[in-house]
């Protein structure tokens, strides 16, 4: 069972309190979810809206279609009438006689003096509508406002829960997860990944959608004892993330593509005076400023090549949030390992997808820093064939003395223009690369394995793929995936063991130049033979990939 | 032997003004009982920016104009270690305009020494912030059009709390500036009027000789509005050295309360996350 | 009607002080017998920074930051423009610091608009270079931990040569202060307060109203350094708008005495190069 | 018949000096040269040299070896040793006795009380090996410096050619150049081809090697009517260009790798709001701050993928200091046909090589605008599907509002977050990259048409393995060459008439990971099966081609 609820208006008309409450009832139901805010770049006025799709298993894809639309004024009601399933229904705060759109207005309600009671009397109806006992929306009392304000909105909620008590309820089939349940979105799993790692220093320019990783942070800093610090610009919020982190202290920053950009001369640097950096890229739509709180997928090729010279990265571009929280405590023992910088590619669904999910187990994880505590006579900073676990850095001995430099260097990290230097300083990076290569995770089939089609997907866009296959499958299509965290350095024979005679190759991203299949191409030889885009600005769905892929499919029966 | 020298042999011209601020510097430090293992310097790229690469200590020779957010970031990794900031006037005021400036506005524990030549050294002669106006120069060939940066001026208006100038031909004085600043804590900025023997036959050694006036003891370097004033001179009329300005307040990692120790000495471990992790259930 | 005005919805918050700076600049530009073909309305990245889309005239919105240089790029191609620059605080003075700082060495002939509402409008209310130390903002839980820019001062500093403050909500004030910036030929930076209804609850309306007070006609605003002093002023002793200083000198164009008439209006033609390559032979 | 003569020494001893009156002479005897400067990140002292190749045909590659070295002091004359052909001349300024060592030093010279006298001779005692007549030497009569001066440094050279003037000399097949020959470098090519495109405006900040173009133009600024500025910083440089482009002027902006990072972001505001921007990126070895004054060809994807999300642009790299000219002048017709941004490599070789080339012909050079002048009712700036000569800016008439902007935007430039509009303007990027391919120029094929071995080139490298296949040719090896100079789009089939069966690709490229091998697989599907690298910061040379190229083929037999 699945349902989709639909909470649209203007922003600041409370669509992400009423949400907020929507996702606590149906967490505490112990149902699962995802919800997706998709916002425009204002501050007030506009048309927001969130997408909460519920269900009782996991859910890695909002559907497009509500099942329920709550609409908190005339343009949302308007929007509800095209995004609302034909059997779904609509709820709105604005007085109306029209078929199909059930108002939240009595007088019961204006009689409650506050402005938010529309918007919670929606709340209390799509509680009635998912089945919720009334009790859920006891939240609505316990929060930071005032009790006056507790106790309205309390009220209200019970009319609109009233009102749509009658209607008939979804059965869920409730069963106790395995593990406990967290709830969170893709921002936070990344901070939360920081935290786990040790990392001491954040450092990031405000920038949508990437903010919500320092405020995180920001708002924990005093109990983890970090330092969390809004730079001047994103030049200088790399420059001291590298600072940091090449005197020990694990260190990272944040920001959207525009941001990024601004941070590719230093990245350079990071990478030639092997200093472990950790950086995440929230992807954006581009170019330039673009469309600010939106979703894409189009910074990979860019994020792969980005900065003059040659030099040993890594890419990981988490599936999911909670592969947002492994794969970032990950990153930092990468980088520390290899002495490179490591890029985090999420995107604006990822970072702003709240989803349930398995509690994050920390037992097993394993901070490995690979550094050098022994004093070593004539210690060579940068020794060429030495290339895991010869790292010091300024005061961790008493005797070392350590040299960063952004130019080509010798052993000692002083200039060097000799020739011989610069070419094993260049196949050290190589080497670097091939090592990393034997590190990294292989992506991930899912699917039958008689696939006849093989979907390729990377990052965000991979969870939701995944989804797809498992709907493709039950509709009995011989459809598989397979998904990539793990981006670069990448094997020439990665798709060796997938891509047979027969298997058509559907290459699924959320750009319109198909930037992963043009990397595929260029390691692996293959291309894929059809593909599936999206770049609107809006993210994937899963209900949509499955129509895609079920037109390909019947192209070439 | 001092130990922050070293035996290596520069790529400075012969007859260059860095070699008084590196020989300055590197007895500074050892005066005031420093080992190499005890100090960081950080700098940008040009000339002036070698210097970490001739000086035995903690180094870290960064990119044009960055200098001051890495050292920023150094120092909050570790502030045990001295830090020295060692870049061009390129470097700092051009490239490097807006760093300075916020990390001015964060009163970052450092002393910040600036090579100023009035000129692009390493680029071979271009005009810098500080190069004056209608100068001609290896690029500027009809004369510089845009008015000079006054260092010490803009300094001041930004909050820097320590606020000096000083002249590489006068070791005595600028040993005595760099001193100061490593005494005072917070921003310490200093300008140094150092002669590019090279590509500056304007701003010579003798130029800076004739022009240059120690501060009056009788100078108070409290006064921001007089500061601002006595900034206005130099050139013709005279270019004052000395302190400026002075103003004690917090250094920026005085303004973070929960930090009880270095960021660097914190064990950390995966552990952390569990209390979090149950918020969010 | 004022041929400036356009009919289209803003995305600003009701009560917004941007709405009260957009109406005086379109009256200023409308008494001034200005066209919408003859302006040029220049933008970084912001809330305050939408202003081009919201005016009838030629615009640029760029990027965050950067507004600076591509006026200057703008007014060198086609000075004829009458250039405005209508930017935010952060914009301005945080990722643009350095190109202000350069512009302003420059001279450019611009009216610069500074929207100051001392947060980060756009991105939801985090500290700007202007928030004050220890205020708590949605970023900034703990309060601020930089020292806050003095823009007047910053300016003055670096040699502007008009630098003044006015209040959104006093548009006789703010519609004055515009007609003398455009006026003045060379940079004229304004940085005008403005409420931002929606992030910043401590500098609202109110507390800009009961603070702001006019200079006094015997004012005199050719004293850089009583200029300067009078910049230090801010907060609850009193904010001093008005122009703070005014100077006279070449505009940056007025320094290339080989142009005779705008960029865009020579003819080109490959054969330039012709006595070039004859010096080649 | 070649000769190559190497001027060694510090810097400040007059090696560029010296190397200049050697060019003159060698262009007024008629013989052809390609002289390359290597030298230190430094102002005074180090190692530097120059390295002159005489021809009586034209040059494209300098010699590793020299045939007369010209040893300026101590240090210079211990690599004279290592880098003289067994046959070679070594002069020496050094008083010495060693055998196979000149000394230049005399009674006589030592009487010209001038410091430059040493290298005086040394120019002298060029002329005198190459075989010309005294009277070549009268340059140093005309220069810039005193009378005294210029007597002492023509009696020094007079002392010099003595001591030569009976050795054997070579014997040149001079014959009158059908087209007349001028001297420049590669720098001076790409700022000429701006003025003669009409560029208005250059913006840049300093940064070796590509502070020459500014230097260049900064010097002529009055009599092309230019405005050139020294900005604050790379960002400023391009956006400054950017706002002078969008306002009608054609503007230039040239950096080298570290500085093109800091465009990054601005190049992508370019590309969105259509404006005809033309940037050089003239290549150094990375990463970060390198090597400042050596080469290097590691930017190429870089470039190809710079700045977030997608857009058009076009990247073209000269292979010649002649083909830099006409290039540059093409980019800004092809810059302003499709309003998207051109991107210029080259690289500290191309840059720093003084070559003779004829005179740059302008008779058949047209500057093409593609604006729109005529007066347009409802005039919209950004029809989606109106990609050449639409274009209007402020001023071009008196009716028009011209709107530029950084984000998603409608047709007259104004903000929106709509997805067709979203989607209709990433069409239109795509469909003008459809577009543009069709103008660019298609690779040159050269050498024997019957070739077993195709090696693959692009910018600088591509002129010297021309000359590497002459000489292959010569030497009976079936081998050709494929040269790029336009770079991208690239086509998919681009090498479909070139790659046959039985003929091995060899992949030539100044960087170690062969980026533009990479490309051509990642478009074409063709991968090469050898490569030839170098990524010492040194050039390659046609003979050193020729010996990798001859292992690899007798490999294959
Ligand atoms: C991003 C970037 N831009 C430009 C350069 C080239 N560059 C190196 S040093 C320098 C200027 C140096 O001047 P200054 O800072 O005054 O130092 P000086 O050499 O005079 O001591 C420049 C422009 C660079 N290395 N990186
Ligand atoms: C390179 C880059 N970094 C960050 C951002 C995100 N951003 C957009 S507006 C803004 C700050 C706006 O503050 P201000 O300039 O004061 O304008 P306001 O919204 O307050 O009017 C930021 C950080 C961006 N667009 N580009
Ligand atoms: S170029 Fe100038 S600043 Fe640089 S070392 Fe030589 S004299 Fe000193
Ligand atoms: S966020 Fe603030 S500055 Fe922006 S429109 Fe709203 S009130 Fe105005
Ligand atoms: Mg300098
Ligand atoms: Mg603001």
């Amino acid at each position: 069972m699945k349902k989709t609820i639909v909470i649209g208006g203007a922003a600041g008309e409370g669509i992400n309190t009423a949400a907020q409450f929507v996702e606590r009832m149906v967490k505490e139901k112990g149902l699962y979810f995802l919800s997706y805010k998709n916002y425009m770049s204002r501050v007030r006025g506009g048309y927001n809206f969130t997408t909460l799709t519920v269900s009782d298993v996991p859910v890695h894809s909002i559907c497009d279609e509500a099942d329920f639309f709550l609409a908190l004024n005339e343009e949302a009601t308007q929007f509800a009438k095209l995004h609302t399933a034909p059997d779904g229904l609509i709820a709105t705060t604005e007085t109306t006689s029209e078929s199909g759109l059930i108002s939240l207005k009595s007088e019961a309600l204006d009689a409650i003096k506050n402005k938010n009671s529309g918007t919670m009397a929606g709340v209390g109806a799509i509680a009635a509508y998912l089945g919720f006992e009334r009790d859920k929306l006891m939240h609505l009392e316990q929060t930071k406002w005032s009790e006056v304000i507790n106790r309205q909105n309390a009220e209200a909620a019970a009319l609109g829960y009233a009102l749509f008590q009658s209607v008939e309820h979804p059965v869920w089939q409730l069963k106790e997860p395995e593990k406990p349940q967290i709830m969170l979105n893709g921002n936070t799993a990344v901070a939360l990944g920081a935290i786990a790692a040790g990392a001491g220093f954040y450092c990031a320019y405000p920038m949508a959608p990437s903010t919500g990783i320092m405020a995180y942070l920001m708002k924990k800093q005093k109990t983890t004892h970090m330092l969390v610090e809004q730079a001047e610009d994103e030049i200088a919020a790399m420059m001291a993330a590298i600072g940091a982190a090449s005197n020990g202290v694990r260190a990272m920053t944040g920001t959207s593509g525009g941001g990024f950009s601004l941070m590719v001369e230093s990245l350079g640097f990071a990478a030639v005076s092997e200093v472990p950096l950790v950086a995440c890229n929230v992807q954006r739509p581009g170019p330039a400023t673009g469309l600010p709180t939106r979703t894409e997928q189009a910074d990979l090729l860019f994020t792969l090549f980005a900065s003059q010279g040659e030099f040993a990265r890594i890419v990981l571009a988490p599936t999911s949030v909670s592969d947002a929280f492994y794969t970032t405590f990950r990153a930092f023992n990468l980088a520390e390992k290899y002495q490179v910088p490591v890029l985090i590619l999420t995107d604006q669904y990822l970072a702003d997808s709240t989803v349930t999910t398995n509690r994050f187990e920390t037992e097993a994880l394993k901070i490995e820093r690979y550094t050098q505590t022994e004093p070593i006579e004539d210690y060579k900073r940068y020794e060429f064939e030495n290339y895991i676990g010869n790292r010091k850095y300024p005061g961790i001995d008493s005797q070392s003395v350590i040299m960063t430099d952004s130019h080509v260097h010798d052993v000692y990290g002083h200039v060097s223009e000799a020739q011989d230097v610069t070419n094993a300083l260049k196949q050290k990076m190589m080497a670097k690369m091939k090592m990393i290569l034997e590190d990294l995770n292989k992506p991930e089939l899912v699917g039958v394995s008689d696939y006849k089609h093989l979907m390729i997907a990377w990052g965000s866009t991979a969870g939701i793929v995944r989804e797809a296959v498992e709907m493709l499958n039950e509709n009995g299509q011989k459809v598989a995936a397979l998904c990539f965290s793990d981006i670069y350095p990448m094997s020439e024979n990665v798709l060796e063991a997938y891509v047979k005679p027969g298997v058509t190759v559907v290459n699924v991203e959320g750009n319109a130049t198909n930037q992963f299949g043009k990397l595929l191409r260029m390691e692996t030889g293959v291309k894929y033979a059809r593909s599936i885009n999206r770049y609107d600005g809006r993210p994937f769905t899963a209900k949509g990939i499955v129509q895609s892929m079920e037109v390909i499919v019947n192209e070439s029966i | 032997m001092n130990p922050f020298k070293l035996n290596t042999k520069t790529t400075w011209c012969p007859g260059c003004g860095n070699f008084g601020i590196l020989e300055s510097l590197s007895q500074v430090l050892e005066e005031a009982s420093l080992k190499p293992q005890d100090v960081l310097v950080v700098s940008g790229i040009g000339q002036a920016a070698k210097l970490p690469h001739y000086i035995h200590a903690h180094g870290m020779n960064t990119l044009h104009g960055r200098a001051v957010p890495a050292a920023m970031g150094a120092h909050v990794a570790n502030p045990a270690l001295k830090l020295i900031l060692t870049s061009g006037d390129g470097d700092t005021y051009g490239e490097g305009g807006n760093h300075l400036l916020h990390g001015i506005r964060r009163n970052l524990d450092i002393v910040h020494m600036v090579h100023d030549n009035q000129v692009y050294g390493l680029t071979k002669g271009q005009g810098s912030p500080t190069t004056a106006f209608g100068q001609v120069t290896r690029l500027q060939y009809d004369g510089m059009k845009s008015d000079p940066l006054n260092p010490m001026a803009f300094a001041i208006s930004v909050g820097c709390g320590f606020v000096a100038r000083s002249f590489s031909g006068d070791p005595k004085h600028l040993k005595e500036i760099i001193k100061a600043a490593m005494a005072y804590k917070g921003y310490a900025l200093i300008d140094i009027l150092q002669p590019c023997v090279s590509f500056n036959q304007v701003n010579t050694f003798k130029w800076y000789k004739d022009r240059v006036f120690k501060l009056p003891e009788t100078y108070d370097p409290h006064d921001k509005v007089r500061a601002f004033e006595m900034a206005q001179q130099f050139g013709d009329e005279g270019i004052p050295i000395g302190i400026l300005y002075q103003e004690q307040k917090t250094d920026f990692l005085g303004r973070f309360s929960h930090l009880e120790k270095p960021l660097v000495q914190y064990e950390r471990s995966p552990k952390a996350v569990d209390t979090l992790l149950d918020e969010l259930l």
